[in-house]
């Protein structure tokens, strides 16, 4: 199959990622936006990985996208426990709200 | 054309309407629905390019673990629905810089590798993978690990609740149905039951929370 | 260590399904004995379930609808059907409509790799288990939907308890079966059930055993947090109904309803046979007996027909006789307290399985 | 109780407890087809025996439902002797329970003083619309037929006071008629042959009670086939064996004699017959018209009893001519019969109905409330208050519509 589909998917989740992160308010869907663009990079990674190591032996496309995953899972985790206490202490999930460096 | 290049458009064509409803939708809950039909959507991206066991990994860490934790996490912190309150004003901007941007990068890779094609794709086997994982990247795998647990203590210090702490956020929640009290420009209203008393003698009419 | 390429997404081991060189004649029947497998088994399930809890709590179950009662939940079911589908108005009606088929179709997919006989199987992954697991996972935004769609805080609650329990209970099964993993040195369910006709301990040899014997503590795990994914009695707090009235299914009624039961059931049944694969020796009679009719390794692989029937019905008699147990439990423990059921998990099972895997992991490499 | 044991064992007990009864016989009873046998009091359904009731409005007041309606008129009995007093009674028009409002607390019961409502352990008789549990006299009535005799007494129990009373009165009497006997001897046998001749159940003359205490068993074992309680139909039986003696005996004294000594107890039997036997023909068609095996057995047993009663009594009729009926013919006809009547299909008992003249109390007439206005206005005149005229109105509406309907019947 051709190459280019995957790299265009990929493409265009992370464009809309970057949209999403650019136009959305909470916080929350902030983090989902991310997830899409870490998605969008996993898809390079893996239609790389048959690109250049066709039957071979090495995996290093798998597990860059491997390590991804589980970076972005921490950064789920770590990023929706700050939504919550900045929605305990502030009542809100919206990010523009949230420019205080201090409060 | 071959079967997979087939399949594969399908796929990708859920995956892309995934993502922009996850970004456009008006109910969060909808957008969270929708981003996990694209991580499913994109594991059977990974189907496609026979990587099954990345696919398998996408399933159980993306739809079955993050996806619910945004659920949680949305329902949880109680946000307001609809365009309004979900979107900034920078709607055009965003356009702009994403739009330009898939421009720019669709044009640089269809040129650069417009005529790739991998027609004889075999996936690495699970031992393949089990061996590199524990031989060539033991160590980023081991910071992986160490990373992962300081997360999960980070996430637990930080959403947890301090003895005491429970019921605040109720003094700060508003109901914003009907007419506002007249002290609202100063910030919330201390009227917590028991607490207002306190607040009479202080004379300052509310503006001490906060 | 050899070349260990393999093309991966292909079957493992031939199923005696892929007859004939077309691609048409394999896939229908496959497809049949999937969805056979998922309508049948599950209903005689919860026929054994009704009845076993009847006679349990000394009463004698359903008797009318067929011979001994045996057609009730084949009678319930079209009683589902004729049932009003009510919608609650400020339910979020496609997402309410959505959410029994997300819970179901996972349930439905699993059956595709779960071997009941040499070669009675649809598809033998390499990645078989981690599939299964896999699969199951996703269950969980089903019934998470469900609860919030419905607009009803018990169904909320009911949800998000339900939530946090799959997550909370998917850690130590998917340990545990790792560390049966471990112990087969391969991910395929057939695999899996090879590598038990093979085992032996060391200073035991020539004696075979099953997993369970060496993975007693591994088999309880599973056990329980199979029981917990399930919502099972005494862990069905999501469904609670003293307390969340019906949980996520409160406002269901009809067809959608009946979904999330065969969800269960379904659920119920393949749970069982993973246990049986994993630890009970899949198709085997007993440790070490091979089947008639059958050769090959361990005297259970390439069967002929007669083999192959008593393979299948050994299988599902261990299936049966594990909900069996299940339903044994449910009878006779009362229902847990939700901080109870966070605790069992976080404070005992996980801790359990990780010290169950490193145990199993070391003594492998070492012997 | 600090119980040291190892972690778990609690769970396997639970698991043994609840295995232990996998294998035990369940506890079902298959209902519809197998049914249990309930306590004589089980609170099914409530029976009437309107025969009792004294319209005293008790169970009606007491009601926490107010589920119970009663509609009732006063009728004037002439005096019984001449010149005496003439005195009314009140007669029960209308007896209906609610069973959509009862809540089966057995107060009524309770409270009725002349035995009238008995709880029956009948409980199907559910309905598929709500008016349908609406049960009138005669339905209660039916309900009567399936009450069950109570438990016996315990062992050396001591006798309830109204059987040593019936005892210690039937030896009195029996002593009197032991007397009468002595004077009329002669008398007697002439009658006595007589009656023999007509066929009049020689069984009644051949028995010569003398047994102080001794009960007429026949009446007995009606009344328990009727449903009576045991106590009762024991100390009406021994009641009735008094009267039959003395009956036998008036009736040796004076062969023709009209005497009347008809009582206004209705349920002296002057025929009776041996209770025990069913009416076959009757117990087939109620239980072919799904009537539950217990009252079927029960009515039979009624009709097979009123079918002899009415097969003695024509006897009795063709046998003593014109002048020796008076006493049946007093008799005003048992409401157990007229009730009884139209359920059990006993159609060869035609002596009893012409040969009973009808009485208002006989006519049903159903009321709503309807109030007579000429009472009323005349009472309102006379200065009574609204709610006495109100009633009496009614009553008189009441008897009037009953008068009519009875000269229509009569007209007819």
């Amino acid at each position: 199959m051709s190459l280019i589909g995957p790299l265009l998917l990929a493409t265009f989740l992370f464009c809309v990622g970057i949209y999403g992160i650019i136009a959305r308010r909470n916080a929350v869907l902030v983090l989902m936006s991310v997830e899409l663009m870490l998605n969008a990079v996993n898809i390079n990674l893996v239609a790389f990985q048959n690109v250049l190591f066709p039957g071979e032996e090495a995996v290093s496309g798998l597990m860059f996208a491997l390590f991804i995953i589980g970076v972005a899972a921490a950064e789920v985790g770590v990023g929706l426990a700050i939504v919550f206490n900045m929605f305990r202490n502030r009542a809100t999930v919206n990010v523009d709200d949230v420019d205080l460096m201090r409060w | 054309m071959t079967g997979l290049d087939v399949v594969f458009v399908l796929v990708g064509l859920l995956t892309a309407a995934g993502a922009v409803l996850t970004v456009t939708s008006k109910n969060l809950v909808h957008a969270a629905l929708a981003l996990a039909v694209t991580l499913a959507g994109i594991a059977g991206v990974f189907l496609v390019l026979h990587a099954d066991f990345l696919a398998l990994v996408q399933l159980v860490v993306y739809v079955g673990a993050v996806a619910v934790l945004f659920l949680f996490g949305l329902m949880l912190t109680r946000a307001p629905i609809g365009r309004e309150a979900l979107d900034s004003q920078n709607r055009g901007l965003a356009l702009a810089v994403s739009g330009g941007l898939f421009v720019v990068l669709s044009t640089l890779i269809v040129l650069a590798f417009g005529d790739v094609r991998v027609d004889a794709m075999t996936g690495p086997g699970i031992d393949v993978i089990g061996i590199a994982i524990f031989a060539v990247w033991v160590l980023p795998f081991e910071l992986l690990s160490m990373l992962l647990l300081a997360a999960l203590i980070g996430a637990i210090v930080l959403a947890r609740r301090e003895d005491g702490e429970s019921g605040e956020e109720a003094e700060v929640t508003r109901i914003e149905v009907g007419d506002p009290p007249i002290n609202e420009s100063d910030g919330p209203p201390a009227e917590v039951a028991g607490d207002g008393q306190a607040e009479l003698p202080a004379g300052s009419g509310g503006g001490g929370q906060a | 260590m050899t070349v260990l390429t393999s093309t991966t997404a292909l079957a493992q081991a031939p199923s005696i399904l892929d007859v004939g060189d077309g691609v048409v004649l394999p896939i229908l029947l496959k497809v049949a004995l999937v969805l056979g497998l998922f309508f049948v088994v599950p209903l005689v399930g919860g026929y054994l379930e009704h009845k076993v809890m009847g006679r349990m709590q000394n009463r004698r179950g359903p008797v009318e609808a067929g011979p001994f009662g045996s057609l009730q939940l084949v009678a319930d079911g079209i009683k589902f059907i004729q049932k009003e589908d009510i919608i609650p108005r400020a339910a979020d009606k496609p997402m309410f409509a959505l959410a029994p088929g997300l819970a179901l179709v996972p349930a439905l997919l699993v059956f595709l790799v779960i071997p009941l006989g040499p070669g009675v199987f649809a598809v033998d992954l390499e990645l078989g288990l981690f599939y299964a697991l896999a699969i199951t996972s996703i269950s969980v935004l089903g019934i998470l939907l469900g609860g919030w769609a419905s607009a009803n805080k018990f169904s909320l609650i009911g949800g998000l308890r339900a939530g946090a329990q799959l997550i909370a209970y998917e850690l130590p099964l998917i340990i545990t079966a790792i560390t049966v993993a471990v112990m087969a040195g391969t991910l395929s369910l057939v695999g899996i059930v090879e590598a038990q006709a093979n085992f032996t301990l060391p200073g035991l040899e020539g004696f075979n055993l099953w997993f369970v014997f060496p993975q007693i503590v591994g088999f309880a795990i599973f056990f329980v947090a199979a029981m917990a994914e399930l919502s099972r009695p005494p862990f069905d707090m999501p469904i609670g109904d003293s307390e969340l009235v019906f949980g996520y299914m409160t406002e269901y009624t009809g067809i959608k309803f009946a979904m999330f039961l065969l969800t269960e059931y379904a659920g119920m049944i393949t749970m069982s046979a993973l246990m049986v694969v994993l630890f009970l020796g899949g198709w085997q009679i007993l440790p070490g007996v091979a089947t008639p009719g059958c050769e090959g390794a361990a005297g259970i692989m390439s069967c002929d027909p007669i083999g192959i029937a008593i393979s299948v019905l050994v299988t599902l008699a261990k299936i049966m006789g594990l909900v069996f147990l299940m339903v044994w439990a449910r009878v006779a423990y009362p229902r847990l307290r939700e901080d109870q059921l966070q605790r069992i998990s976080w404070l005992v099972l996980v801790p359990l399985s990780l010290a169950n895997l490193a145990f199993v992991t070391i003594l492998t490499v070492v012997l | 109780m600090a119980q040291t044991s190892l972690p778990g064992t609690g769970l396997l007990k639970g698991l043994a407890v609840t295995v232990k009864h996998l294998f035990k016989r369940p506890a079902t009873l298959m209902y519809p087809y197998e049914r249990n046998e309930l306590a004589p009091r089980t609170r099914g359904v409530i029976a009437l025996m309107d025969e009792n009731c004294t319209v005293c409005m008790l169970c009606a007041r007491e009601c926490p439902d107010w589920c119970i309606y009663i509609d009732s008129h006063k009728e004037t009995v002439p005096p019984a002797k001449e010149g005496g007093r003439a005195r009314t009674r009140n007669v029960l028009d209308r007896f209906a329970i609610d069973f959509s409002l009862c809540m089966y607390c057995g107060i009524c019961v309770e409270v009725c003083p002349f035995d009238a409502l008995w709880w029956s352990p009948e409980f199907e008789y559910s309905e598929y619309t709500m008016d349908a549990l609406l049960h009138e006299k005669d339905k209660l009535r039916e309900w009567a037929d399936t009450v069950p005799p109570p438990p016996a007494l315990d062992e050396g129990a001591e006798a309830p006071a109204e059987v040593t009373e019936a005892i210690a009165k039937a030896e009195k009497e029996l002593e009197a008629a032991a007397q009468k006997e002595a004077d009329k001897a002669a008398a007697a046998e002439a009658a006595t042959t007589e009656a023999k001749a007509g066929g009049s159940g020689p069984k009644k003359a051949d028995e010569p009670k003398v047994a102080a205490g001794e009960i007429d068993q026949e009446t007995y074992d009606a009344l328990i086939a009727e449903g009576k309680s045991e106590r009762i139909a024991r100390s009406k039986a021994k009641a009735a064996y008094v009267k039959k003696e003395k009956a036998r005996l008036k009736a040796e004294a004076d062969a023709g004699g009209g005497d009347a000594e008809a009582a206004p107890t209705p349920k002296a039997a002057d025929i009776k017959v041996e209770a025990g036997q069913i009416d076959q023909e009757t117990y087939d068609a109620l239980i072919a018209e799904g009537k539950t095996e217990r009252m079927a057995r029960a009515k039979a047993k009624a009709a097979w009893v009123k079918k002899e009663k009415a097969r003695l009594a024509a006897e009795a009729e063709s046998a003593a001519g014109a002048g020796a009926p008076a006493g049946e013919e007093a008799e005003p006809p048992s409401p157990t019969d007229a009730a009884g009547s139209d359920q059990a299909p006993s159609t060869d008992a035609p002596a009893e109905e012409p040969a009973a003249t009808r009485k208002l109390g006989d006519v049903h007439v159903e009321g709503t409330g309807e109030i007579d206005q000429e009472t009323y206005d005349a009472l309102i005149a006379e200065g009574k208050s609204e709610r006495i005229a109100r009633a009496k109105a009614k009553a008189a509406w009441v008897k009037k519509a009953k008068q009519a309907k009875l000269d229509e019947e009569g007209g007819a």
